[in-house]
């Protein structure tokens, strides 16, 4: 076990080291720099170089790694090239409007999918399946902006049941906060719930032709008993891979969710920092998620092996 | 696949046999045919701004007019050849990629896997709009750049549920009984191990071809999509949200499309898995 | 002054004005990089910043001078010396004392090369402070602009900076919370996501602000923005969409403002594009700039919201704005392609760069030029692309520019058209406008200026330096109980501005 | 003449072994979680030190209880386990330590009957299909490889027209185990390893199987690994008997003398159980051992009706030659020129 | 009233798009406390039957006519709820696939415990909450009395070391362990009818042994009636109070077992129990049924054994004989004695002068060998 953790660790650490390091150089290839982001549109050759002074881009790019690296190992991610913030601080803001949105994503798509999926599978159920070929299609048709959008619209605008945009921290209440949150946490599940249910059905529907599921039938069990405890577990190895691989495009979803709803959560200030270059913010946030998807990566196995007591760890799977 | 020719036939034959698979087959047909032709059965130049604006369907303009004057169904039309390819292109190349590393990686284990799995996980922990922004922004845009942009940031996708499936499968007795005939490891990943791990990959390619699309569509939304001036349902459909209350045509018939096609695709793996052997249709 | 402020035909104008409440402001924007107000950048920052920082002077409604930190103000017969009287009863948010000693360091650091500003160009000239309330300004040369450039304003840096809180804060701090004289101290700044402006108590203009509390939040999505403000959710919306216009002027509930704004848009052709060298032909230029029929593109692209420009003055600076601008770019397409048959072009393509805001435009622009036999292919790129690529490298053949928040008119020519303008990527050269331009700058009687610009502009005309298109409006959305609002183009002082609940 | 005559016509020594294992152990690490994290692990010792010759044209019986190993040793036998000490020689060979290619072009001669029918069948091809792609393997195609298929099919019992294409989900537990002979067949191999080959079939096609199997070791000298439960099957197919107990050889004899007179505690009680007509069922009593910790002594003490006392509680016997071509690891019997 | 009485059954598996009937006119009857053996070829329809009674049919199979009363009900028409009123409390369920019936990720122990709290008074919740979560918290499963109850059936089964097996999982046992958990899964219900498909196929024959001297005292204990399907026709005769032979999807002879070992007279029935390995028998070659079992989907005119039965006249070829109760000349012990043959039911007499008889006789049974 420790073999395996030390393994795990030195993995992990592979990663986010390749990972912030192909975002170094990659943010760096992109045309255009936070001279120009920074600078507008006209701007004289001593004011940029002012600034690339100040922001350390007149250093050979091999040099700024270099600092760039020893800065990182020592949890220093720098600060905004716009100044006046670090990125940490920026972070610190940022992350809990973003777990809050993916959390109530991750809620909303789960609640969605499983039970939809799930009752689909069975296919006597006759509302069940076109209820749940209907999500998987909207979610899987419609951009999350326009869904935003039109829900806005709807809840805060036609009906003015929540509120249009924003963010209200759980301090301020948990009514406000879920208030806040509901709109855009839907409007990211139901992107996420999309491939989810269809993968709940496929292979709910082949875990429920096993013979173990007969035998739990031949037993007297209610249907409910079935699907939750012996069905389940069994079918959900490819739907927590597919619901791990999907937080990826939780976060890709929060990008644009966090814009639509004015919520400035880790999401918007990516694109924020794309849009202005902010190259220690890029990194910053990209370093983040990697972290975090490593962690989800153990989770998932982790969740893999309670699921499944037949999964071994050592090697991992998926 | 080589096999005999009884079982080739079988598979065909059985794909044709299949009701929903039919279905399927007709829609990509027809999705197809207007992804070729529907520039030339288009009734107006896509880009041109002669109509009325906002017209409500009706006999000359099927789908109506867009705020600009143009004709949607021929945007749409002209637009299946963009949306459909990278839709497609992102399932197919996505996919095989994707898959192909999967495989190996959850096969052979050892440093190959270690190596894939490391380079899948950096992938990974880029989102895919924002891999697909930078992409796109240091290739430039343009229709093969963002197929291959919003391609590459789905096989990481593919890879991992591959690997997870072939791990799964690659103890289980009928891999052995390819080893005890003596099958080499290429057939035997591609005929025992890749078919079983179909349904999810179909699954996955689904949402692929939608997530395509849609990620063109997302582009396009930050100013990145294929052109400006190329009607692609993505954009049609993000062009559409100025006008909730006043349009809707602006977005059911490009939504629909996109619709349309997801459902076709899933139909289609479906109707696929069953004539390689899943007995049991859904 | 503050009355007649064109947002009063909202009625009730003779409503008692009440002090009190907060109230909540959308800004159509990402995050304000910097509200320093040596160093920002954005109109949208300076919108605001116009709230919280001034200068020795401020513009009103109708773009004329008045004084802000200065009571009054003296100049020479020469026009070269400029002598201000400062107001005795201001007080920085801080609680420091304001005196002469504050401006001499604001334009000290506004004229330091290593702050790097990227809006040095005040005139050159020498600052002094006989005593503390009294600030001398010598030129060189007589100046036109000075008061325009000595607001809080756009291409303007002479806001006032507080040298104690500078030093103690760091710049950077003070970019995200600046300390200022202005009605409204920020209280709260949280980058990309609110800001938080609260009455400043000792401001000097007796009766302001109203407002206890504004808090601005930050939404980068415009169609949010029009939801926001019909949901109720906010008051003020400091910027829309000329989509959204018609959509919100049928509620009740809310007061649209469409104004004329200052600056011009266009196309940028550019003359040393090697994929398109007929550009350099003026006849070409001359041609594109009659395929434009500019009352449908306004129609269409900007919902109306719109005034068609054949030149670079807008009708907002009143006094610069001649109405009868030479009609040889009018729109019409046979003479259009009469020459661009004698210039010898036809079916050629050309690569038309954009950029999202302005890819509605671009694509009538690019359908009209598609009647002259021009393919137009649209390529959007991102924003810092388009300005490293179209106000850098020169990297482009054609694009959409201009100018915009110019309240001198000055701003909409210098940097764009003379032959080493800052701006000037497309190669326009004319030694006679640059002549021109230089004399203009100097001229202190806006009359003999007004004249000066005329010819300017009658010589871009002629040369077809770029194809003027139109002049955007000046959208901005409130809620029906915000009273006394003033609106100065492209600024949005909230200064005088009540709750009426 | 019978296949079983044949055999016991020609002598011992003429037979060349095909396949000789020399102390094969496998053992296998087990763990769940939360072992792992308490840092206990478990070692199963499936087969331990298992020595074996089978001649060409030689049927091995293997027979014990469910659990014993015999299904492990089959697959380490095959080389589809690595053995964790041993060597393993076919045709005079070394297999025990070469590399998947190299073992390949030996795939063909040694086959196996997997225990589990329908898990060895890939779910989603036709009976046709996977015939065929054995086949296929091995570069036989077309005209040849059709009529190849269907003979094996005919041979195991199945019509080809009704059979081929099917999905083994389609197939009844007979069906699927017949399809699994039929792929064994196909090859023609050298070596079949049957693992409970009949176990799921009724005895009139079981009765089918054991001819075909005991004619096809007659006509082309086909060598088996023969493991069963049925001890009846056993007796008619089997040259040899191998009884196997808690991972370990118990006895090995040829068939009809360990039928006659079985001489280990072990197999006696397994022969009094088997089923006859009009039989009794009398189970074993005593606490059965686990192969993850192997009681010291002989592994079958705990329930040995003959326990002679320490001696078995504290020395393993080891397998001896008490009789000619007869071998036994128990206590009770030890070799002649070692008894007093 | 019969515990189960099986009518004019007819079950069809659907493949491709055509449906292939697998059972054809099953007409079976068993007593409260009987256990019946399920006997014939692989591929007969004996698990099919097994699985229809429980109405377990895989997707693709369905009844297509006939009735199954279940203590009265007919089970065919009865909802799915309904369904689940009878199943484990009074229709317990063996698969011949105890390995794959067992749920890989479940502990045996709550899997039989589970079935316990449904069908016994334990006093614990069996609510969908608490169910799933026993799932995922070992000591809530292990909490009642429902687990002591299962240890203590694993024990009855013979299983070392009840209590540790229990808390297992499936992939940790071996096979025979499995088997035994499985019977123990089936029987923890106390069902009324036991529906066991080739229940000791894994198990060597010393386990074998003891499960069915277990088996048996279990059956009585309950009064459980037993429907056992296997191959091995010695257990069916120690274990069975009649037998019923399928072919082809039919019955074709059902007696008590001593009658069908010693008096077997369809022609089937003979050459099956004439193919039977025999532990003290010296001969090499087995005896073989030559000729393949035709598709139980096949539509033939008469006789489905005519093709390979050596007893077969023309009329066997043109004639489907049905199942009637033998007339007493031809029965030693069971009146019941129900066979399907022309030759044995006088139609073949009636047209032939009595030559099936004499054909009858010719023949030694096999069985007798054995005596
Ligand atoms: N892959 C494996 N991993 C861990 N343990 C295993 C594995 N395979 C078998 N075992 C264990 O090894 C021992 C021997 O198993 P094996 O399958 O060889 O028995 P067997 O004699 O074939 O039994 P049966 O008659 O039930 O088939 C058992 O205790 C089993 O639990
Ligand atoms: N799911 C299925 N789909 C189609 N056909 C099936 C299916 N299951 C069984 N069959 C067919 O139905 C017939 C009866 O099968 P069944 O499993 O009842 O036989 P069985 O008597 O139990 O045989 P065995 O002794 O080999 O288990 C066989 O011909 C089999 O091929
Ligand atoms: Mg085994
Ligand atoms: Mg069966």
């Amino acid at each position: 076990m420790l073999l395996y953790c030390v393994k795990r660790l030195i993995h992990a650490a592979i990663v986010v080291w390749l990972v912030i390091t192909v975002v170094f150089f990659i943010v760096r290839l992109v045309p255009g720099g936070p001279v120009d982001a920074l600078l507008g549109a006209d701007y004289t050759p001593e004011a940029a170089r002012v600034l690339e002074r100040r922001l350390g881009l007149d250093q050979p790019l091999i040099v700024q790694y270099g600092e760039y690296l020893g800065r990182t190992l020592s949890l220093d991610l720098g600060d905004s090239v716009a100044g006046g913030t670090s990125v940490r601080d920026m972070l610190v803001e940022a992350i809990p409007r973003t777990l809050s949105l993916t959390l109530i994503g991750l809620v909303v798509g789960l609640l969605l999918a499983i039970p939809l999926g799930a009752r689909a599978a069975r296919r006597r159920n006759r509302i069940a399946g076109p209820v749940s070929s209907g999500v998987g299609l909207i979610g899987l048709s419609l951009p999350t902006f326009w869904l935003g959008m039109l829900l806005i619209l709807l809840m805060a605008v036609d009906l003015g049941w929540l509120p249009a945009y924003g963010y209200a921290p759980m301090e301020e209440g948990l009514g406000q906060w879920l208030g806040h949150i509901l709109m855009p946490g839907t409007c990211l599940g139901l992107a996420y719930a999309a491939p989810l249910v269809l993968i709940t059905r496929s292979s709910m529907a082949e875990a429920l032709r096993e013979p173990y599921a007969q035998m739990a039938r031949a037993k007297g069990l209610r249907e409910s008993v079935i699907m939750a405890k012996h069905v389940v577990p069994n079918a959900f190895i490819p739907v927590i891979t597919m619901a791990g691989i999907h937080t990826g495009g939780l976060l890709s979803g929060a990008v644009v969710t966090e814009t639509v709803f004015a919520i400035n959560g880790v999401g918007r200030v990516l694109v924020d920092a794309i849009t202005n270059r902010d190259y220690p913010a890029i990194q910053g946030v990209i370093l983040l998620i990697s972290v975090v998807f490593v962690v989800v990566n153990i989770l998932v196995d982790l969740l893999y092996a309670v699921l499944n007591p037949r999964i071994r760890l050592i090697g991992g799977t998926a | 696949m080589t096999t005999t020719a009884t079982t080739r036939t079988s598979v065909r034959s059985r794909l044709l046999h299949d009701r929903l698979g039919l279905v399927s087959m007709a829609i990509l047909l027809v999705l197809i045919l207007a992804a070729v032709f529907g520039p030339m059965l288009s009734p107006y130049d896509p880009n041109s701004q002669e109509h009325d604006l906002l017209l409500p369907p009706s006999g000359a303009h099927l789908m109506g007019t867009d705020s600009l004057g143009r004709d949607v169904f021929s945007r749409v039309l002209n637009g299946t050849r963009v949306s459909v390819a990278v839709g497609i292109g992102v399932a197919l190349i996505g996919g095989i990629v994707g898959t192909v590393l999967g495989l190996l990686a959850g096969f052979f284990r050892g440093w190959i896997d270690d190596v894939i799995s490391r380079l899948v996980e950096v992938q990974w922990a880029f989102p895919e709009l924002i891999a697909a922004l930078v992409i796109v922004s240091i290739l430039g845009n343009g229709f093969g750049n963002v197929i291959l942009a919003i391609s590459i940031t789905y096989v990481d996708d593919f890879a991992r549920l591959v690997r997870g499936e072939t791990l799964r499968l690659r103890d289980s007795e009928f891999v052995t009984a390819a080893r005890v005939i003596g099958m080499r490891k290429t057939p035997m990943l591609a005929r025992e191990v890749l078919p079983n791990a179909f349904g999810p990959i179909i699954v996955q390619a689904t949402s692929a071809v939608g997530a395509g699309i849609l990620g063109e569509a997302a582009l396009s939304f930050l100013g990145l999509g294929v052109a400006a001036d190329t009607p692609t349902w993505g954009l049609i459909l993000s062009d559409s949200r100025d006008f909730f209350h006043s349009a809707w045509w602006l977005a059911v018939f490009p939504g629909l499309c996109i619709m349309i096609t997801v459902l076709g695709t899933n139909l289609f793996g479906r109707a696929l898995q069953r004539s390689f052997g899943t007995s049991e249709a859904l | 002054g503050s009355s007649g402020s064109p947002a009063e035909s909202a009625g009730a104008g003779s409503q008692q004005a009440r002090r009190g409440g907060s109230i909540k402001a959308a800004w159509n924007i990402d995050r304000f990089l910097t509200l320093d107000p040596q160093r920002t950048t954005g109109f949208d920052q300076l919108a605001l910043l116009v709230n919280i920082v001034e200068g020795l002077t401020r513009l009103t409604p109708e773009l004329d001078v008045e004084g802000a930190l200065a009571e009054s103000w003296k100049v020479s017969e020469d026009g070269k010396t400029y002598t201000f009287k400062l107001r005795k009863n201001v007080v920085w948010h801080n609680g420091d004392e304001f005196d002469a000693q504050d401006i001499i360091f604001t334009h000290q650091r506004a004229t330091d090369p290593e702050l790097g500003s990227a809006n040095a160009n005040l005139p050159p000239m020498e600052v002094t402070a006989p005593d503390d309330h009294t600030i001398v300004m010598k030129l060189e040369q007589p100046s036109g602009l000075l008061l325009t450039q000595l607001t809080a304003m756009p291409g303007a840096i002479m806001g006032a900076v507080n040298k104690r809180a500078l030093t103690e804060m760091g710049a950077d701090k003070y970019g995200l919370t600046p300390v200022g004289t202005g009605p409204f101290k920020v209280t709260e700044h949280v980058p990309g996501d609110h800001l938080t402006l609260t009455r400043h108590d000792k401001y000097w203009e007796a009766g302001f602000p109203l407002l206890d509390e504004v808090v601005i939040d930050l939404v980068p999505e415009p169609t949010t923005v029009q939801s926001a403000l019909l949901s109720g959710d906010v008051q003020f919306a400091h910027i829309l969409r000329p989509q959204s216009y018609e959509a919100l002027r049928r509620s009740p509930n809310l007061v649209v403002v469409s104004e004329p704004g200052v600056g011009w848009s266009g196309m940028w052709m550019n003359y040393k594009s090697t994929a398109a060298p007929y550009l350099a032909d003026p006849r070409v230029r001359l041609a594109f700039a009659k395929a434009i029929d500019r009352k449908t593109l306004i129609q269409k692209a900007l919902f109306g919201q719109g005034d068609p420009g054949y030149g670079p003055y807008s009708l907002a600076v009143k006094w610069a704005y001649d109405p009868k601008v030479p009609t040889s770019q009018d729109y019409d397409l046979a003479g259009a392609q009469k020459l661009m048959s004698d210039a010898n072009v036809s079916n050629v393509s050309l690569d038309f760069m954009t950029t999202p805001g302005f890819e509605r435009t671009d694509q009538v622009l690019a359908d009209m030029l598609g009647k002259i036999g021009v393919q137009v292919r649209l390529t959007s790129v991102e924003k810092s692309v388009y300005s490293a690529r179209g106000y850098r490298d020169s990297n482009y053949s054609i694009l959409h520019s201009g100018s915009a928040s110019d309240p001198d008119p000055d701003d909409s020519v210098y940097k764009y058209f003379t032959t080493d303008g800052a701006t000037n990527t497309f190669g326009y050269s004319n030694p006679k406008v640059d002549d021109l331009i230089a004399k203009e700058r100097v001229t202190p009687g806006r009359a003999e200026r007004a004249k000066i610009l005329w010819e300017i502009q009658n010589l871009l005309i002629s040369d077809v330096a770029a194809v003027f298109t139109y002049h955007s409006r000046d959208l901005l959305g409130m809620s029906a109980q915000l009273k006394g609002y003033q609106k100065v183009p492209e600024l949005r002082s909230l200064r005088t501005v009540w709750l009426d609940k | 003449m019978t296949a079983n005559t044949s055999a016991a016509a020609s002598s011992a020594t003429e037979r060349q072994p095909l396949l000789r294992a020399e102390q094969v152990t496998k053992y296998f690490t087990l763990g769940g979680l939360l072992e792992r994290i308490a840092g206990k692990r478990t070692t199963v010792q499936a087969v331990r030190a298992v020595s074996l010759t089978v001649g060409r044209g030689e049927t091995l019986g293997i027979v014990g209880e469910s659990g014993c190993g015999k299904s492990t040793l089959g697959r380490t036998l095959l080389r589809l386990y690595t053995p964790t000490s041993g060597r393993i020689l076919f045709d005079g060979q070394d297999i025990s330590t070469m590399s998947e290619p190299e073992l390949r072009p030996m795939r063909k001669r040694l086959q196996m009957i997997f225990q589990d029918p329908r898990g060895s069948l890939n779910p989603r091809q036709s009976v046709d299909t996977l015939l065929h792609r054995a086949l296929g393997v091995h570069g036989v195609r077309g005209d040849e490889a059709v009529e190849r298929v269907a003979l094996s099919l005919r041979q195991s019992g199945l019509d080809p027209s009704r059979f081929a294409h099917r999905y083994p989900r389609e197939l009844s537990g007979g069906e699927a185990q017949r399809v699994g002979i039929a792929r064994a067949l196909l090859l023609e191999p050298d070596l079949i390893i049957a693992d409970e080959p009949v176990s799921s079939l009724d005895v009139t096609v079981q009765a089918q199987i054991v001819n075909l199997l005991m004619r096809l070791r007659g006509e082309r000298r086909l060598t088996m690994a023969f493991i069963s439960h049925d001890m009846a099957v056993v007796r008619h197919i089997s040259d040899r008997v191998l009884v196997m107990y808690l991972g370990r050889v118990m006895e090995d004899a040829p068939a009809r003398e360990i039928f006659r007179d079985p001489l280990h505690p072990y197999t006696k009680a397994l022969m009094d159980a088997i089923p006859r007509p009009g039989f009794e069922p009398v189970g074993l009593k005593g606490q059965v051992p686990s192969p993850s910790d192997p009681p010291p002594g002989c592994p079958f003490q705990s329930r040995c009706p003959k326990k002679i006392g320490a001696v078995c509680e504290t020395v393993e016997p080891v397998l001896t030659e008490v009789e000619a071509g007869r071998k036994v690891a128990c206590h009770l019997h030890v070799a002649p020129e070692e008894a007093p | 009233m019969s515990l189960l009485e099986v009518a004019d059954l007819d079950v069809a598996y659907t493949r491709g798009n055509t449906r292939m009937p697998a059972l054809r006119d099953i007409n079976l009857t068993m007593e409260r406390g009987a256990i019946v053996g399920l006997v014939g070829e692989s591929g007969s329809g004996k698990s099919t039957l097994g699985l229809a009674i429980a109405q377990l049919l895989p997707g693709n199979g369905r009844v297509t006519a006939g009735t199954i009363a279940f203590d009265g009900t007919d089970l065919t028409s009865s909802t799915q709820a309904e369904l689940r009123a009878f199943r484990g409390k009074r229709i317990g369920v063996v698969f011949q696939d105890p390995s794959a019936s067992l749920n890989p990720v479940l502990t045996i122990g709550e899997q039989i415990a589970e079935s316990i709290r449904l069908h016994h008074d334990t006093g614990e919740s069996t609510s969908l909450l608490t169910e799933t979560l026993r799932k995922y918290s070992g000591g809530l499963a292990r909490r009642g009395r429902s687990w002591a109850m299962a240890v203590d059936m694993l024990a009855r089964m013979g299983i070392p070391d009840p209590a540790g097996c229990a808390r297992r999982f499936p992939h940790q046992l071996s096979g025979g362990m499995r088997q035994r958990a499985a019977i123990a899964m089936a029987l923890s219900g106390e069902p009324d009818l036991l529906i066991a498909d080739e229940p000791t196929t894994a198990l060597d024959v010393t386990v074998q042994a003891t499960i069915l001297r277990e088996l048996v005292e279990l059956v009585r204990e309950m009064n459980t009636s037993v429907l056992l399907v296997t191959h091995d026709l010695d257990v069916a005769s120690y274990f069975c109070d009649r037998i019923a032979v399928l072919y082809s999807g039919q019955l074709f002879e059902l007696a008590s077992a001593k009658e069908i070992f010693e008096n077997p007279q369809n022609p089937y029935t003979q050459r099956l129990l004439a193919s039977q390995p025999n532990i003290d028998d010296e001969s090499a070659e087995l005896a073989v049924l030559e000729g393949d079992v035709p598709d139980p989907a096949d539509e033939l005119a008469g006789c489905r054994f005519a093709a390979r039965c050596p007893e077969a006249i023309d009329l066997c070829r043109s004639t489907p004989p049905r199942l009637v109760t033998l007339p007493e000349r031809l029965v030693t012990h069971d009146r019941e004695h129900q066979c399907r043959c022309l030759l044995r039911d006088g139609t073949a007499t009636a047209a032939a002068g009595g030559a099936g008889h004499q054909v009858l006789h010719a023949r030694r049974p096999a069985g007798e060998d054995r005596r």
